[in-house]
C-alpha cells in the first residue's frame, strides 16, 4: 500500500538509538536541566511514531497491548512513590538529604548540578516518563493502525 | 499603554472563539480550542514574568534574580491536559467521519428531533 | 443570526480587553511571597536544582498526579472507544 | 501497634480518599489475566473501602470540625510555613463530606449496577478503570482547597466521563455525544483556569482560603467571578448551556448516566464553594444571587417542558435531571441573595439552602433509580424508544414497583424523599418571592404529568409480541436499585434525622466562611 522505499527503514533503524538517548536524558535529568518526565517520554513516543509509520506494513497485529501494561506499570509506580511517604504525609519526598539514593544535600546558590540530589523526583521523573511514552504511543498506535470500521 | 502580550493574549482567545461559534468542521473545532488553549498558556507564561531574571535553573545560572517558577507548572500541566483532550477529539473525529462520511457537523442525527 | 453571533463575538472581545488593560504591568509581578519562598527553600528542601520540577513534583505534587491520571485516562478512553467501534459491540 | 495503624489511617484519611480510587484504577487494567470478573469485583471492593473511609470523614469532620492536610508537608497540619499556603491544601468541611458522601454512594452503586451489567461485553477493564477515575475526580474536586487542584480534577472528572459516554462506540450517537460533552467540558475548563490565571496574577496565590482573604474586589475579581459562574453553571448542566445534557445522558450506558447526575453536582458544589466562600464578601452578590435563581427557574421549566414530547426514556430523564437541577440552584440561589442581612437569612434563607442542598442527595438518589431502571428495561428489551415498549409491568413486577417509587419521589409526594426537600424550598422561597414557589410548584406537577406518560407506555398497556419471553432482571442488578429504594423511602419518612445529621452541618460550614479561612491564613 504505502511502498516506504529502504533508505528511510534503514534511517529508521539509524534513527532509533540517538532518539531513545536524548529522550532518557531528558527524564533522567529533569531536576538538573529543563524537561523532565513529559518532555522525555513525549521524545520517546516520537520514536514509536516514526516506527509506525515505516515498519506499518510489517506489524502482523496492533502491538497496543505491551503498551497499556507499560502505562499502568508506570503510573502504579509513581504513586506507590507517593504513598511511600505517607510516614510524614502523602506526597512526603523521602529520600531528600538523607546521603543515600538521590540523596545528596544540596544548599542554595548556583552549582554545576549533582546527578545523586532531589530524592524522589528523578523516580517520579521517570515513572512518568514510562507513563507519557507509552500512553501517547498507544494513542498513535490506535489512530494509525487503521481498523476500517463499516462505514454507515 | 497596554502590555502587547496581554493584548496577543485577548485577540488569540477571541479568534479562537470565533472559529468555535462560525465553523461547522470538527477538525476546525478542535483546532479553535487548541487556539484558547494556547493563548492561556501564553497567558499564564507572561504572568510570571520579572524584568532582568533568568529560568529559575540554578544548573550554572547567569544570576539568581529569578523568574516566577509557579506559572510554568501551571503552563506544564495545561499543555499536558490539552494534548489529553485532543487526543480524545481527534479519535471521536476519526469515528464520526466513520459513521457519517463527512466531518460536518450539519449530518449529525442528535439534532434536537421532537417528531 | 449571524449578525447576533458577531454581535456577541465583539462584546466578549471587550469583555477581555478590559483584563489586559485592568492588569498590572507586564514585568513587575505585585505579590510574589510564594514564588521567592519557592526560589529560597526550592533547593535546601526539595534539593533540585530545576525549581519548577521542585514545585511540579514535590511543593503541588497531586497536581502531577491529576495530571498523568488526565493522560492515563485519555489513553483508556481512546483504547476503550476504538475497541468497541471494532468489535461492533455485538453480544460478543 | 493496633491503636497506631488506627489513628495512622485516620490522620491521613483526607489524601487516602482521593488516592485509593487512583490506585484501583491503574491496577484496573492489569486485572485481565484473573478472569472476566476479576475486575469489577476489584472495582467494587475498593470503591467500598473509598465509602468507609468518607464516612469515618464526615463523622470525624462532624465531630471536631474542619480537617485540613498538606500534601507533601513534613507533618500533614503544618499548612503555611511562613504565613503563605505554600503547598496544596485539602480541607475537608461539612459539605464537601456531604457532596463525597453522596457521589460515592452512587458511584458504588452504578459500579455494582453494571458488574451484571457489563457481562455481555468482552474488554472491559477499562470501563472500570475510567469509572474509578470519575470517583477520584469527584473526591479530589470535593475535598481540595486549593483552586488549580479543583481545576485538574475536574479534567479528570470531565476527560473519564467523555470516555463512558462514548461507550457504544458502534453507534455514531454516542460518538457525537461524547464530543459534545468534550467541547463543552473543554471550553469551561478553559474558562476556569483563565479566572485563575487573573487570580493568581493579581495575588500571587493558588489556595482559596488564602486568596478569599486577600481579596481587594478590584474590577478583575468581578471578571474572574463571572467566568467562574458561568464556567460551573456550565458545567452542572444549567439552562443557558444545557444541550449536552440530553445528549450525554441519553447515549452513555445506564450506570455511567447514574454517575453522571453526581459528576454534575460536584460542579454545582464548586459553583456554592466558588460564590460563598471564594466571593463571600462581595457586594456584587446580589447581581450574582440573581442570576444563579434565574437560571435556576429557566432550567426548570425549560428541562420539564423539553421533557414532555421525548420518545427516548433516557432523554426524557435527562431532561428531568436538568429541571431538578434547577430547584437545587433556586434554594441556594435565595440563601445567597440574603446572605448580608441576618433577619432576612435566619427567616427563610437558611431554610432555602437547607432545602437545595437536601435537593442534592435526594436529586443523586432518585435520579440515580430511575436511570438504573431504565437501564434495566434497556438490559432486557434492548429498545430505548417508549413506543415500542409495553405491558412489562407483569413481565417485570419488581421494576415496575421501584420505578413507581422513583417517580413519585421526583414529583415531590408525600412519603418520598423529593417531598421533604422541595417542601422546605417551596416554603422558604414563597417568603422571599411569591412567584418563584408558584413556579417551582407548576414544574412540579408538569413533572408527574410527563412521567405519568413513561410509566403507562413502558408498563401497562397491551404486550408486545417481541417482549413476550422478557424476565425479571438478575439479582445482582436489583441489589442496587432495592438499596436506592429503601434509603428513598427512609429519606422521606424520617427527613428530620438526615437533616440534623448531615445537611444542617453542610449549610453551617458554606455560611461560616470565616471558619474556613481561618484554618489556612
Amino acid at each position: 500500500m504505502n511502498d516506504v522505499s529502504l533508505i528511510v527503514k534503514v534511517v529508521a533503524y539509524i534513527l532509533i538509538v540517538p532518539v531513545f538517548i536524548f529522550g532518557s536524558y531528558v527524564i533522567l535529568h529533569g531536576h538538573l536541566s529543563p524537561g523532565g518526565g513529559f518532555a522525555g517520554g513525549a521524545i520517546l513516543a516520537t520514536l514509536v511514531a516514526m516506527l509506525v509509520i515505516t515498519f506499518r506494513d510489517d506489524f502482523k497485529e496492533n502491538p497496543h497491548e505491551i503498551f497499556s501494561i507499560l502505562e499502568c506499570i508506570g503510573m502504579i509506580f509513581f504513586i506507590l512513590l507517593a504513598f511511600f511517604g505517607l510516614s510524614s504525609s502523602f506526597f512526603h519526598n523521602f529520600l531528600v538529604n538523607l546521603n543515600g539514593l538521590f540523596g545528596k544535600p544540596v544548599h542554595f546558590g548556583v552549582n554545576p548540578g549533582y546527578l545523586n540530589t532531589a530524592g524522589v523526583i528523578p523516580l517520579m521523573n521517570m515513572a512518568v516518563g514510562i507513563e507519557v511514552f507509552s500512553a501517547l504511543s498507544l494513542i498513535v498506535l490506535m489512530l494509525s493502525m487503521r481498523y476500517g470500521g463499516e462505514r454507515k | 499603554m497596554i502590555d502587547i502580550q496581554f493584548l496577543t493574549v485577548v485577540i488569540l482567545i477571541s479568534v479562537g472563539i470565533s472559529t468555535l461559534v462560525f465553523k461547522k468542521n470538527i477538525i476546525k473545532i478542535v483546532m479553535g480550542i487548541e487556539i484558547i488553549s494556547s493563548s492561556i498558556n501564553l497567558f499564564l507564561i507572561s504572568l510570571g514574568y520579572r524584568e532582568g531574571s533568568v529560568a529559575p535553573i540554578f544548573t550554572n545560572a547567569p544570576s539568581v534574580k529569578m523568574v516566577l517558577p509557579t506559572p510554568q507548572a501551571l503552563t506544564l500541566t495545561n499543555i499536558v491536559i490539552d494534548l489529553a483532550i485532543t487526543a480524545l477529539m481527534l479519535s471521536l473525529a476519526v469515528l464520526i467521519y466513520n459513521y457519517y462520511g463527512t466531518l460536518s457537523m450539519k449530518k449529525w442525527r442528535l439534532v434536537e428531533r421532537c417528531s | 443570526m449571524k449578525m447576533a453571533r458577531v454581535v456577541t463575538l465583539a462584546l466578549f472581545f471587550v469583555f477581555l480587553l478590559i483584563t489586559s488593560l485592568a492588569m498590572r504591568p507586564f514585568g513587575k509581578p505585585s505579590n510574589t511571597g510564594m514564588d521567592d519562598y519557592f526560589i529560597q527553600n526550592g533547593q535546601a528542601q526539595t534539593g533540585s536544582n530545576n525549581i519548577v520540577t521542585s514545585v511540579v513534583f514535590d511543593y503541588r505534587g497531586m497536581d502531577t498526579l491529576g495530571e498523568a491520571t488526565v493522560l492515563f485516562a485519555a489513553a483508556s478512553g481512546v483504547l476503550l472507544i476504538f475497541q468497541r467501534a471494532v468489535t461492533g459491540g455485538k453480544h460478543e | 501497634m493496633e491503636v497506631g495503624r488506627e489513628m495512622f489511617i485516620i490522620e491521613h484519611l483526607p489524601a487516602l480518599v482521593i488516592a485509593i480510587p487512583l490506585l484501583a484504577a491503574f491496577i484496573a487494567p492489569l486485572l485481565k489475566r484473573f478472569g472476566k470478573h476479576a475486575v469489577s469485583v476489584w472495582s467494587i471492593l475498593n470503591l467500598s473501602i473509598v465509602e468507609c473511609l468518607v464516612i469515618v470523614l464526615g463523622y470525624r469532620v462532624i465531630k471536631d470540625g474542619i480537617q485540613s492536610y498538606a500534601i507533601g508537608a513534613s507533618i500533614p497540619s503544618l499548612l503555611s510555613p511562613n504565613g503563605l499556603p505554600v503547598r496544596i491544601i485539602l480541607e475537608v468541611d461539612a459539605i464537601s463530606s456531604f457532596m463525597g458522601l453522596t457521589s460515592i454512594s452512587i458511584i458504588l452503586l452504578a459500579c455494582i449496577y453494571s458488574a451484571c451489567f457489563m457481562k455481555k461485553y468482552k474488554s472491559v477493564e477499562r470501563y472500570y478503570s475510567l469509572l474509578l477515575l470519575m470517583a477520584a475526580g469527584i473526591m479530589g474536586m470535593a475535598f481540595t482547597g486549593d483552586m488549580f487542584n479543583m481545576f485538574v480534577f475536574l479534567e479528570v472528572l470531565s476527560i473519564s466521563s467523555a470516555g463512558l459516554i462514548a461507550f457504544y462506540a458502534y453507534k455514531g450517537e454516542a460518538i457525537e455525544a461524547a464530543f459534545k460533552y468534550l467541547v463543552i467540558s473543554s471550553i469551561s475548563a478553559l474558562m476556569v483556569l483563565f479566572a485563575i490565571a487573573l487570580l493568581y496574577g493579581q495575588y500571587g496565590l493558588l489556595n482559596i482560603a488564602a486568596l478569599g482573604a486577600a481579596f481587594r474586589f478590584t474590577i478583575l475579581d468581578k471578571i474572574a467571578l463571572a467566568l467562574l459562574v458561568s464556567a460551573f453553571v456550565m458545567k452542572c448542566g444549567a439552562v443557558p448551556l444545557h444541550m449536552w445534557v440530553a445528549d450525554a445522558y441519553g447515549e452513555a450506558p445506564a450506570p455511567i448516566s447514574a454517575s453522571l447526575v453526581v459528576a454534575s453536582q460536584i460542579s454545582l458544589y464548586a459553583l456554592f464553594r466558588i460564590c460563598f466562600t471564594l466571593f463571600g464578601l462581595l457586594p456584587a452578590i446580589q447581581i450574582i444571587a440573581w442570576f444563579i435563581i434565574l437560571f435556576g427557574l429557566a432550567s426548570m421549566f425549560v428541562g420539564v417542558t423539553m421533557a414532555m414530547p421525548q420518545k427516548d426514556i433516557k432523554r426524557l430523564m435527562a431532561y428531568h435531571a436538568i429541571s431538578q437541577t434547577g430547584y437545587m440552584l433556586l434554594g441556594v440561589g435565595v440563601g445567597l441573595a440574603v446572605i448580608n442581612d441576618i433577619n432576612a437569612l435566619n427567616a427563610f434563607g437558611i431554610a432555602a439552602m437547607e432545602g437545595g442542598i437536601f435537593h442534592i442527595i435526594n436529586h443523586a438518589m432518585y435520579k440515580g433509580l430511575l436511570f438504573l431502571v431504565a437501564g434495566a428495561i434497556i438490559y432486557r428489551t434492548g429498545t430505548k424508544n417508549l413506543n415500542e415498549m409495553g405491558g412489562l409491568g407483569n413481565r417485570m413486577p419488581i421494576t415496575a414497583v421501584l420505578f413507581l417509587i422513583g417517580m413519585l419521589s421526583i414529583t415531590g409526594l408525600p412519603p418520598f424523599n423529593g417531598f421533604a426537600s422541595k417542601l422546605i424550598i417551596y416554603e422558604s422561597v414563597f417568603l422571599f418571592n411569591p412567584i418563584l414557589s408558584v413556579v417551582a410548584m407548576i414544574v412540579s406537577i408538569l413533572t408527574l404529568a410527563s412521567f405519568v406518560k413513561v410509566f403507562y407506555s413502558a408498563f401497562t398497556g397491551q404486550e408486545q409480541s417481541k417482549y413476550k419471553d422478557v424476565k425479571e432482571i438478575p439479582a445482582i442488578m436489583l441489589v442496587p436499585l432495592l438499596i436506592l429504594a429503601f434509603l428513598i423511602i427512609l429519606f422521606g419518612l424520617f427527613p428530620g434525622i438526615i437533616l440534623k445529621l448531615l445537611v444542617k452541618p453542610a449549610v453551617q460550614a458554606l455560611l461560616d466562611r470565616a471558619g474556613y479561612i481561618g484554618v489556612v491564613v
